[in-house]
């Protein structure tokens, strides 16, 4: 738990309330943002995001496994998330915190229920073998805005996804490693965050921003504009009005990112 | 496994699996202080939901995480009995239970007024008893009462509700089928004297036309709860 | 760790060692009782249980499983018990401890060694398929004697208990969920604990009493009288005329509370 | 398997499955001193069970759950061996090991002076190196030896042994396969001078005067027991 | 954590580097060693092993299982080790935590690539079934040097061990627990453990020699000299001549060791 | 399955499987300072390993284990990401990584200026990206350069090299595949000013001879990665 002093938290407050920001941006600006695939040739995608500061890897691996009993035709994504403690000074080794979960959950909404893969053709045999997707993000530095670092990376690790060819042959499955066929991809989704401070939103808080935000609210929205999850955040509320304007400026926002997909 | 068999006659406003209207509510319940040792409880029926909260606090904590300097801490752990699901749950927390854990405390903190117990701790543990359907917002409805019963002071008291997108419609308050076959999932905490939103979560997809229009509609099953939140306590305390 | 003031200790012990008790029972007297069956839908069997404060609710599922190497033939019964952090405030939350894992290999010793549930009619396919019935504890309020209480609810919930109807056809189990039946209940059996306070033996301690006990005796005894389970706590000794004499006052109060059953 | 043939021609005293009396107990060897860093120990072989005990303290405890205000507090640790069963044990405590340490140590700690050492802690470790029925009597005949060789004031030293009941016969001390053959099994500890039961559980079924019978037993095969415990005493520091 | 007294820490490093040593040994002897095997009746192999104080008791128990998927057709030896709390006063319960580990992976890097078990011999079907070795070191006393007392016993437990005899009849796996076979040993191999206080080289450290010892050097060596393990620990560098030398000495006192084996 | 072709007619010097002669490094690349948050950082690329370190510290403590009242206290924590080897890795310590983490502190701390901060904590955390073969050693390299990078008062710049027996021949740094399967892996890390040993590991079969061969080629190693490892710091802060 990091204590803000007060006068940190006061001057960059009326800074955004008189609607600039520590580091000069817009409120509805994004900090420079860079994304390589194929970073881990022994994963099966991989993608290293910075937005800032903040640098995630994330990282697909394939397995074949059952589906759940209740969706015995579609396969499986399972994210998770590692806040590593190398990327803050107050993260400490362990078993990951409502923090870590609250990111892989998020994520995982994100992807799933904007339907971008297209998990009825991960289905091997109904009821017995699927395809499941594990997508491991690893957090590296933490300068804010996870949220959207991590969509965006684990969306392009997806896309950057190949898995083995998997075919029946008289009853058996063959899984040919020799053929690597990409992800079956719909429409895309990606996430905008916003940070309530004073008596703005900002789009993509900083660490120095985030530690001061009394909330927090995390849009995922697909390429049509639907919106596929979203989370508040922070202990402090929001006015309709408010989250509809956010709406409104991740419609746009979505849009500048899907560029960053490869 | 359960078959539903809808009849394709069902039209308009009655056209749920429960023959409930888009914007009603299932029945609800609430009951404040009914444990012994806990500083406030409360008892909570949604539809078949059963939930039983228990506050502790404000307390004094031993445990450094659970300090703050100038205000006290809120603990909320959100629990599923293993007996409350169809398949048996093993007991202990999962990544479900973290992560609603989390958004719960955050939906109630804006109403507690914490800064009165510096280092303190309030405890808040919600218990699902039976779950239905809307289980993170019957508890948050449920600690609200449960916090007001222990004395604690605050604001406001939030409440929760989720509405959602069912059969292309938009329709308050999902039953536990509608909630797995539905479209869309938005569960929504407000304090009901300012209507500000103090919880909000989507899962599935919503264009922000129906996202506008199910807000409101979860706002205003919020209000509509709010009154039986109020009603709990007066029954207990008198008016 | 409940330290308790001298004075009330000794005025408690005073009174027990006068024949008297804080809430002016008799020393074998139990609180108010009241059990309710069928409390949660989706459990197969549930009941809630009171004495006095102390709430317990408690629920069954069963689910097809792998018999123990040992006893091939006949079905499990998983009896385990959670003190809730809501139930007291000195309760953390966190794994069983031990005071939770004693509370629900008793209640478990009570109910298999009483031979309630006739498990070789929960045996499907010898060495193979069994059924396991899981009983869970779920402990609200602590009030005193959850023994007594976990027992008694446990044997009303699998009174109460409705199992599918599971049948083989053609080496293949068939589990019909549309017709469920009850447990193959023989004999039962309930639980009656004492303290030792002062000079005395008590029957049911409250939370005031246990929070002074000098020992505490458990006695399960099935209808016919026999002695199916008996644990000893606390850290004073107990003469065989005190264990005794509780045995005899179970034998009389164990049909009291079989009375409260469905 | 392990198939054992009993005579139809065994009657009468003589008819248990290793051939002993229903009063017989196991061949029992107890050393105390046995161990380098421990304050205190003692090795026991009880039959085909194979037990150490290593006793520490009393001693100062950083950790404030081992506090007490007035007195020393005992941890208590019985812990099975992972080759002392026919099937490997996994390392570390299961539900089982953490009853028998909670009736092990409430067995133990009416005869020690604990009122002497306030704020301190005793550290009692039991290891059954090898099980072959009656571990936890085993281990608390042991852990008594240890305590008293590591100095620690006690009172009286407290012993254990089984009864329960076999093939309709109440006998003393039961082997494994009694114990797993049996209809009850019924686990006492005493302390010896006064005959007080400072541990009693009992598993299985038994009417009101086999019961009483059975505790008769067990506290006489204590009483012979703790004979051999103050021989060892003596074998080590003389008369 | 033991603070060692500076003035203990300096009488002994001046002992030690007149090459004399606190109980009066020669700088390359080893204290009194005792080693009895069949300990335990119910292992299927075990070993009680004593170097000076130091106390241990390996038990050895077999399984069949999956072999690894990179090795399908060679048995598994699998070694774990428990520093008991009654070993030290400052062992504490809980898992394993990293001397345990290294203790128990040394042990186990010496006996595996040794290749003193034929672990071939232990595959029943290829990448189906194959005998896997329990190893477990359960440390009773702990007077220093663990590393060649580990070895030692698990030595001479897997050479105590007999393993129930299998064998494939009609594509059915019949382990015969009437037959026991003892395991197929090649050449064996032990370890001898340094420690570097002062000047000098000692082997085998006392526990008041390894309180302070600067480092550590364990070398595992066959009967025909093979270096088969090796581990350095301690805070201090060595130079290459302390570690030839060390390796020179292991070749003598190894040939020493292995009269105690039975 | 991995197949590799290995041609007959690739003799001596460049007889193993990638080309590489016996005394020959695999491509190295290293830079300091790559985090923002962490103190100290260094990115390593050797072969197809890829590895990143983050050091904290000197800093306080309020962790009893993690004090000692002369001198700072190492942690350090070896940890694979969960797709940095071919079947993903399960997260969270193993007894591997435990091993790792340890002997990489020990080979570490000989060259850390320890004494200067009595109480204090330095975490050196060890990210293995991807893993392919030799990742202690690479871990150890890199974690130096971090350790500078953070300020670290040092005598010398820790580095670390494996050299091994693959084939018969004593070869210097071996890739995945010759580790799986050559005959022996020589972990070694030395103090390059003093060619003094702070880490020594052996896995696999060497006869003495073989041995002293082996460790004089990975000191040689070492001495080579050493450049590289000033190189970096250079770079980042000039000569």
């Amino acid at each position: 738990m990091n204590v803000v002093p007060e006068i940190t938290r006061k001057s960059i407050t009326d800074l955004i309330n008189n609607l600039e920001r520590p580091d000069s941006r817009a409120l509805d600006e994004y900090r420079e943002i860079s994304l390589e695939t194929g970073v881990i040739s022994k994963a099966e995608g991989s993608a290293r995001v910075k937005i800032g500061s903040s640098q995630i890897i994330v990282g697909t691996k394939s397995q074949l496994g059952s589906p759940f009993p209740d969706t015995p035709n579609v396969g499986v994504i399972m994210t998770n998330s590692e806040l590593l403690p190398m990327a803050a000074p107050e993260f400490e080794p362990g078993p990951p915190d409502e923090k870590s979960v609250e990111l892989a959950r998020v994520t995982d909404r994100c992807i799933r229920e904007s339907q971008m893969v297209d998990l009825e053709k991960l289905c091997l045999v109904e009821g017995k073998k699927v395809w499941m997707i594990f997508i491991d993000l690893h957090i590296l530095d933490y300068d804010g805005n996870l949220m959207d670092a991590a969509v965006l990376g684990a969306v392009a690790a997806l896309l950057n996804t190949r898995i083995p060819k998997a075919t029946m042959v008289d009853d058996e499955i063959v899984i040919d490693y020799e053929n690597k066929e990409p992800l079956p991809i719909r429409e895309k989704a990606l996430m905008c965050t916003f940070a309530k401070i004073g008596e703005q939103m900002v789009l993509d808080p900083s660490l120095a921003e985030e530690e001061i935000l009394s909330a927090r609210l995390s849009i995922g929205m697909t390429e049509s504009g639907n919106i596929c999850a979203l989370q508040k955040g922070g202990a402090t509320p929001l006015t309709k009005e408010e989250i509809m304007n956010a709406v409104k400026i991740t419609e746009e926002k979505t849009k500048e990112l899907m560029e960053y997909l490869p | 496994m359960i078959i539903i068999i809808t009849e394709d006659t069902n039209l308009g406003a009655k056209s749920r699996e429960d023959g409930r209207a888009f914007d009603e509510l299932r029945p609800l319940k609430i009951e404040a202080g009914v444990l012994e040792r806990a500083d406030g409880s409360a008892y909570l029926e949604f539809g078949g939901n059963k939930i039983l909260v228990a506050v502790y606090g404000p307390k004094e904590s031993h445990i450094r995480r659970f300090q703050r300097p100038d205000r006290a801490y809120i603990r909320c752990r959100y629990n599923m009995a293993p007996f409350s699901v169809d398949d048996r749950k093993r007991p202990g927390p999962d990544r479900r239970s973290m992560e609603i854990s989390k958004v719960t405390a955050e939906a109630l903190q804006p109403s507690i007024l914490l800064e009165k117990y510096p280092r303190a701790l309030i405890d808040i543990f919600i218990e699902v008893l039976e779950a239905e359907g809307g289980t993170r917002c019957a508890g948050i409805t449920a600690a609200s009462v449960a916090l007001a019963d222990a004395g604690i002071p605050m604001k406001d008291m939030v409440v929760a509700c989720a509405s959602g997108k069912v059969n292309d419609q938009i329709v308050l308050d999902l039953s536990e089928v509608e909630d797995k076959e539905g479209q869309a999932d938005l569960p929504v905490a407000i304090m009901p004297r300012s209507g500000e939103i103090t919880l909000l979560q989507s899962d599935g997809s919503l264009n922000a036309g129906e996202f506008e229009k199910a807000v409101d509609l979860a706002v205003e099953g919020c209000q509509a709860i709010s009154k039986v939140q109020q009603d709990a306590l007066k029954k207990r305390y008198g008016e």
